[in-house]
């Protein structure tokens, strides 16, 4: 069983629950944090992984089949998705592929637009993601059909308020951007997708309005000392 | 009998889950009265509530490993597959929902631990039948009750087989219902 | 807007210094900083020789009193490290 | 042989340190303390830098035993921090600048800590914490820049931290939160606060309203010590900021990590980090309250690294700025 070790989990691959294929992800002691808030923290994400996984499924949202919950050896055991690459891969992919920036970006757009509905549909339920990345995002089979899940919702919370939703792209602006240097034209198309896709046109607007001010509060704060 | 299944536990191999299925019975009567008398020791599943075998894997296997870490909430291990299986966490509501029913002509059994097939070869007898391919469960699925007892949403179904929303459920049961949690 | 800068309150200062040199470093201090913005308040620095000339128009009295007395403070700060740190 | 001056006053300590090829040759610094329960106003700690920069400087030369045309540099903080401070520091350095008649060189506040940390640690290229008054960010080095990975999406640490000092009436000297390390020390029992990390961000405003409307009355029912409080307050921000390294550092696969900024020389904080960083293999560098407390040192070191690359501010461009963020500035001097 191949083992990838994340900041706060292990993840146990190539593994078969009764015949279909698992992944056991695997929460460890963080012995730097104090044990009561290391065994809090540890089951609130167990609990909100969980717990927006499904939200997420019901919402229409792909995400990995939970097959069993251990809380005694803070494991959650899941559904391997077969024959899947993550989105920070497949950008990377075909950033290094095409030799040309705007044929990659025009390349990749439709999978942006595909993560700006999908965003937008798990937005509008009220579930934000908390930890929003290419690195948390998996296509399965062939890229170009845009079969996208989302995954690791252990940072998740289920709330209604603009600022959140706001906070929950700006996390996933930076980490865009950081992964992939000079994508903006490439976020910029998720966010288009996003707007498109909310109904909720007001709300829409508030949420980005939240997205500016966040954006703002770190380029504007006065940094003393 | 080549038709039933028995299964180790994933995390407890010397636990077995052995799943069977019977089907063209008259009544389940003396069946459900055996196992109340405590002389048949199995957990009895309406056919109708069930899509897929893996299902009522996922809840035994969650069942046992509640019962070893001394976690159930229900008196016994098969019992508790029957709680495990149910939206509900209301106790006699999964009963009535999930467990077969004296007028049922076909029953689902899950037996745990069942050495050398004994309870098995036991309710073959009672019913005077042998058990069917458990696969054949499928078809006597009624998916518009399923689909209600587990509150399935629309955008679910088309994304997803059915089986898949079931066992995600089934397996955050204790989380996703408010009220009942452990930690 | 002209009779606006017409009606605003001003001020003059004529700094002299020992010799030219030091006036120069003093007017490059100094003239570096520009006045704050939300203070509404222009400053103008030259140089005459071994004089420094600040010329200040405001439309408030209290934020030309402010200017002018931060000007004082930033003078003082400078005039004291050419004397200390002036070289031999 | 370059030898380099720095000039930093960009909040409430003015320093002043010379530094010759990496080799700090002195130091000395003044901080502007207020009575307990009081934060410092910029028009006062400027008058506190312009009282003290001249003896400051004397001091700073006496100490590493140079005269004025052995410098080679001259070298300021631009910014971020409080306006008027900064400007009344830098007035000096301009002026030296042009009584010794040096070049003159203008430092980010950030950098000249993440280049401060680097020289008296020897690390390589390590994933950053900066925590200070101000600034919560987690950095990392990669083309000409210092990319910020991590950062608090509204107060900095060391500013909750202060203020959590303002409501036990700690006292300011010599420092709120070297007092609030000393009670954690004594605290025993951990009450659990809101915890609040998103992606690689922090953020820390709804824990300081949690504790300062609940501290009062959490120790006058005597449910809690004001000890209690501190060492709970400290396990949860400390945790917070040891959850988003972590992430930069598995973002990155690093396998150095640099605690810089005032609130580095909390001692909990550099533990907690040393067990994060051994877990991973990784090795941990921090240093004492000397250079990670602000001083002149680290804008003489950063400004050192500049100029030897080839940067030069001319005197008309030698501005101060409050903003002014660790990623606006190309890094010239690094591969």
């Amino acid at each position: 069983m191949a083992v990838l070790q994340g900041a706060e989990a292990k993840l146990y691959l190539g593994g078969d629950f009764y015949g279909r294929p698992c992944i056991i992800k695997e929460r460890f002691q963080k012995n730097y944090r104090h044990p009561i808030l290391d065994k809090a923290l540890t089951s609130q994400r167990i609990k909100s992984e969980v717990r927006a996984n499904l939200r997420c499924r019901i919402a229409g949202i792909q995400t990995p089949t939970i097959f069993m919950v251990n809380f005694d050896t803070n494991s959650i055991y899941m559904e391997e998705i077969q024959d899947a690459v993550t989105v920070r891969q497949h950008i990377n992919t075909v950033q290094a592929a095409e030799l040309n920036p705007a044929s990659a970006c025009s390349q990749l757009k439709p999978l942006a637009e595909a993560i700006g509905r999908t965003l937008a549909k798990m937005h509008t339920s009220n579930i934000i993601h908390g930890d929003l990345t290419t690195s948390n995002m998996l296509l399965e089979g062939d890229p170009s059909e845009l079969s996208l899940f989302l995954i690791d919702f252990g940072l998740s919370s289920f709330e209604a308020s603009a600022e959140d939703k706001g906070v929950d792209l700006y996390v996933l602006e930076r980490a865009f951007l950081s992964s992939h240097p000079n994508s903006q034209e490439l976020f910029d198309c998720i966010l288009a997708a996003y707007t498109d896709q909310t109904q909720d046109k007001n709300a829409c607007k508030e949420v980005i309005s939240k997205l500016d001010e966040v954006r703002l509060r770190g380029r504007k704060r006065t940094m003393v000392g | 009998m080549a038709t039933y299944k028995k299964i180790k536990h994933v995390l407890y191999p010397d636990s077995t889950i052995t799943l069977a299925l019977y089907s063209g019975l008259e009544s389940c009567k003396d069946l459900r009265k055996s196992v109340m008398e405590g002389t048949v020791v199995a957990s009895l599943l309406k056919p109708s509530m069930i899509v897929d075998p893996f299902q009522v894997l996922t809840a035994a296997n969650k069942a046992v490993h509640l019962s070893r870490t001394n976690n159930m909430t229900t008196k016994n291990v098969h019992s508790e597959i029957l709680f495990c299986l149910s939206p509900s966490k209301n106790i006699s509501e999964s009963f009535r929902s999930f467990g077969a029913a004296d007028s049922d002509t076909s029953v689902f059994v899950a037996i745990v631990d069942d050495a050398e097939d004994k309870t098995l070869t036991r309710i073959s007898e009672i019913l005077g039948l042998s058990p069917v391919s458990i696969d054949d469960v499928a078809s006597l699925a009624d998916t518009v009750l399923i689909t209600k007892a587990y509150k399935l949403s629309e955008e679910e179904i088309s994304t997803y087989p059915i089986l898949d929303a079931l066992v995600s459920r089934i397996a955050a049961k204790e989380i996703i219902t408010a009220g009942k949690g452990k930690n | 807007m002209d009779t606006a800068i017409s009606e605003r309150l001003s001020a003059e200062l004529r700094v002299p210094f020992p010799s030219a040199w030091e006036a120069e470093v003093a007017y490059n201090s100094l003239s570096v900083d520009k006045e704050p913005k939300r203070g509404h308040v222009h400053r103008d620095l030259s140089l005459d020789g071994n004089i420094m000339q600040v010329c200040f128009q405001a439309s408030e009295a209290r934020t030309l009193r402010v200017s002018i007395n931060s000007f004082f403070e930033h003078l003082k700060l400078v005039c004291e490290t050419i004397d200390q740190f002036r070289p031999l | 042989m370059v030898v380099a001056i720095g000039f930093e006053g960009s909040a409430n300590k003015l320093g002043i340190g010379i530094v010759k090829d990496g080799v700090v040759l002195s130091n000395p610094r003044h901080t502007y303390i207020t009575p307990p329960g009081q934060g410092f106003l910029p028009k006062d700690t400027a008058k506190h830098h312009r009282e003290h920069a001249l003896s400051v400087l004397k001091l700073a030369l006496e100490e590493a035993n140079i005269k004025p045309e052995e410098i080679d540099v001259v070298c300021y903080t631009k910014g971020p921090g409080m306006g008027a401070p900064l400007v009344s520091t830098a007035l000096v350095a301009r002026t030296v600048a042009q009584l010794w008649n040096k070049p003159i060189v203008a430092v980010n506040h950030c950098i000249g800590h993440i280049e401060m940390g680097r020289l008296i640690t020897g690390a390589q290229n390590p994933t950053v914490l900066y925590v200070s008054g101000g600034n919560t960010q987690v950095i990392a080095y990669s083309d000409k820049c210092y990319r910020i990975f991590g950062e608090t999406i509204d107060i900095a640490v060391g500013n909750c931290l202060d203020r959590f000092a303002r409501v036990l009436k700690l006292s300011n000297d010599p420092s709120p939160g070297y007092n609030i390390e000393q009670l954690a020390k004594k605290g025993r029992q951990y009450l659990e606060m809101p915890y609040v990390v998103k992606g690689m961000d922090v953020s820390f405003s709804g824990l300081l309203s949690y504790i300062e409307e609940k501290a009062p009355k959490l120790i006058e029912s005597n449910a809690y010590t004001p000890e209690d409080l501190c060492f709970s307050l400290q396990e949860t921000v400390f945790a917070m900021l040891i959850e988003i390294t972590e992430r930069a550092m598995a973002h990155c696969d690093s396998n150095e990590v640099l605690i810089v900024g005032g609130v580095g020389c909390n001692k909990r904080l550099q533990e907690m980090m040393g067990v994060m960083a051994s877990e991973r293999g990784a090795t941990l560098y921090a240093t004492d309250e000397r250079f990670c407390i602000d001083n002149g040192a680290m804008i003489a070191q950063a400004g050192w690294e500049m100029f030897r690359s080839g940067v030069v501010t001319p005197l008309d461009q030698t501005t101060c700025t409050q903003r002014f963020r660790t990623d606006e500035v190309e890094v010239t001097w690094r591969s």
